[in-house]
């Protein structure tokens, strides 16, 4: 169970292999990587800046995990998110978790990323030559976090 | 954020800002542009790196957090 | 979009990089990785050992990623699935989506490891000294294929 | 499977074991064991590598396959 905020890029396969390592009851390893997505909905845009509340953020990270871990049956968690100026094609975000069973860890998985969207503190700006833009929640990120709230999921997988 | 330029800031704050809802008015008696970006609806706040509701109560010492919408991820 | 059966145990990291280089859109990856379990439930196991059905296996995946990419917009998807016999901690499956959102690449990785668990023709037995005993079908597997039947999840992510 | 130790067989079947579920009657026929393996609820079959319920039809040089329960991933 770990959480790194770092400028650098992280090796997913040396993360991978080191979250399953040490466990033969692992069956199941699922993994989210979240990427900068290119800039051709507005070609100004050159690059993104990621920020974060040193101290406050690797709480609230830790606080989603100790959730996920209390809701599903997880053996590991893997949380890496980077800061700084990133550029199209990027990786920004791992999540990755191991269980015994697939359910557990997918559910685990989709939960801790639903989490951090909305309740994480990170601020993403787009940088363009001409100055940049702090973006907002995304809505649809808030739906998906109020859909863990709903009790049939509590309970499933 | 950008719009306020000013990232951290120690402050004496009154005593009817005694909680985060009383803290952000007086703030937003700075004047306009202030009044905007800390509109109670925009904003999220953090007492001691904890994420805190508008009617929670500052204590002496305690570490403010003002955040715009997150966007992470 | 291509399916593997084969073998040989598989590079869980150049099968990710390939899968979402030359698509500058991919904003989200997700993996699936099925591994094997220890045997400490039975210690008489020493491997088990995976068959397939040569010609129909492959067209059966390549029907279940086709109803998944018709489903959810998928940019990308691999499925790899190991046949022959295989020991504690190897490898099985690896089933890894690529999307513009998470929402997507969620959806259709689970989605396509749950139709392969139930409609996909594998057959899977567990190797002893004295012998070996075929598996069934888990009624668990049966219970998530079901639920893709339902309405909402029909449309949901 | 494994109790039936034949894996594949070119069979000429009766007429009246022109679909799925007749074959699956005229193969029980052969004894004990086969009835057992063969039950209608413990197998699934495919026709020419596409799966097909108990009520399809067999035609001549079809590829027919036999599956005990399926256990991949």
């Amino acid at each position: 169970m770990s959480v790194l905020i770092q400028e650098d890029d992280f090796d997913l396969a040396s993360e991978l292999t080191a979250l399953r390592s040490g466990n033969s009851k692992v069956g199941a390893m699922v993994s989210f990587v979240g990427l900068v997505r290119d800039f051709s909905h507005n070609e100004t845009i050159e690059s993104i800046y990621l920020e974060y509340y040193p101290g406050m953020t690797e709480k609230a990270l830790n606080k989603i995990i100790a959730e996920a871990t209390e809701r599903w049956s997880l053996i590991n968690v893997r949380v890496i998110h980077r800061i700084g100026q990133l550029l199209a094609s990027d990786q920004i975000v791992l999540v990755a978790t191991t269980a015994l069973h697939r359910g557990e860890a997918f559910a685990g998985c989709e939960f801790i990323i639903d989490y951090l969207k909305t309740a994480a503190p990170f601020w993403k700006k787009e940088q363009t030559k001409e100055g940049s833009q702090w973006l907002e929640t995304r809505d649809t990120d808030v739906k998906r976090m109020e859909h863990w709230h709903n009790d049939t999921v509590r309970k499933s997988a | 954020r950008e719009h306020l330029k000013i990232t951290r800031e120690t402050a004496d704050v009154p005593t009817e800002a005694s909680t985060l809802a009383g803290l952000l008015a007086w703030l937003r008696l700075r004047g306009d542009i202030w009044a905007q970006e800390l509109a109670d609806s925009r904003v999220r706040c953090a007492i001691n790196q904890e994420f805190a509701g508008l009617p929670a109560a500052i204590n002496e010492h305690d570490e403010i957090a003002i955040f715009s919408p997150i966007s992470g991820g």
